[in-house]
């Protein structure tokens, strides 16, 4: 299982899923139409390290962390 | 190096501890950047999310590169409401050569903004309203957004 | 908003008083340069002579200049000798805005150490020897030089 | 009467000179050699203010300072 945590002002429960890469997950989360305005400017963290790749793979205990806009200061 | 404080930043006491720390170690240069929070339309306070992992590892690589210069960074955030008129950031350069000490102070806040992993909301009649409008998308982002 | 002190600066008392005085002023960015004498070689300590009439002039030029930004800049010297791992130079920007700050402070910084009108000495053995390798001519230098 | 003074590290007594401008006080003074290390990187200051001109006038009553380089910090 891989654990998925929306950080910040997204509003939306962490999800547990049977992936295997960011690829499968960003088809996952494309369907929830709650994440529309967020995707496109959120980056990703894979246990706490930001990544560029959507290939990345994921295996089972993976934490994924989606990042919305930030404004530190 | 790297301090996560609840509610408005005491200033005085930060600083002042980081100077005890510091004074003996040899930079030539001390420069923090202190973050005030601005009275600014029906803003009360600003509040903040921090996600303290992410923004340990992004501390620590700047620590490196700050190394690599033989400089080295401190900051201090707060977390949660920071009422106006007070300090909710700290950033810190050290360096033995000033050009370098004011070259990553640049740099090393205007990473800050666009990198550290922090969510800041107005506080306004009590509610906390996030600054969207403020707010940088980070390196990397929309890496799962998937065009129809 | 220009200090000078015999000696060196005690930084907590200054930077604490500078905050007590401006973090009610609605000025976001608050920066301070801390400049701490190293320890190198023999040197004992540094010791700086001003002339202070020019040193106003310039300083209030460079407030005029901050003002037209809606910034403000404050600085404190020392005179005299400044033992090593003291500090004997803070400058300092407030602005409402970062970017500006941060620019202000370098230009500041860069300008006062090339027409800041203060002398430094290399303290050695108790004798003053004037630091001519590390010293700016002043923009203008040279015009009382008649060629051969 | 025109004061000259010299500044920090020029070891040298202020004069009292009866000049009408920067140009006279240059050539006066380029016949000390104990001053010739200082002109060339020295800057002048009439009345406390830097001055870039040397065809400057000078009045009864006028400071001259001069401003070897300078490193403050």
């Amino acid at each position: 299982m891989v654990r998925v945590e929306f950080l910040g002002p997204i509003d939306k429960e962490a999800m547990e899923l049977e992936i295997g890469s960011l690829n499968e997950l960003a088809r996952i989360l494309s369907e929830d139409s709650t994440l529309a305005q967020w995707l496109k400017n959120s980056a990703v963290a894979v246990n706490d390290t930001i990544v560029r790749d959507r290939e990345t793979p994921l295996k089972d205990g993976d934490r994924v962390s989606i990042l919305p806009p930030v404004c530190g200061g | 190096m790297m301090e996560i404080h609840e509610g408005a930043l005491d200033v005085k006491e930060i600083l002042g501890r980081w100077l005890d720390e510091e004074m003996n170690s040899n930079y030539g240069a001390f420069i923090p950047f202190i973050g005030i929070i601005r009275e600014e339309g029906e803003i009360e306070a600003l509040s903040f999310d921090i996600y303290e992992p992410t923004l340990r590892k992004w501390f620590d690589d700047w620590q490196e590169r700050a190394r690599a210069e033989g400089a080295r960074v401190r900051m201090a955030h707060s977390l949660g409401d920071v009422p106006i008129h007070s300090s909710s950031y700290i950033s810190a350069v050290l360096s033995p050569r000033r050009k370098v000490a004011l070259r990553l102070i640049n740099e090393f806040v205007e990473d800050f903004k666009a990198n550290a992993p922090i969510w800041k909301y107005d506080v306004i009649e009590g509610k906390r309203i996030y600054a969207a409008q403020r707010s940088i998308a980070m390196d990397g982002a929309g890496i799962l957004f998937i065009e129809d």
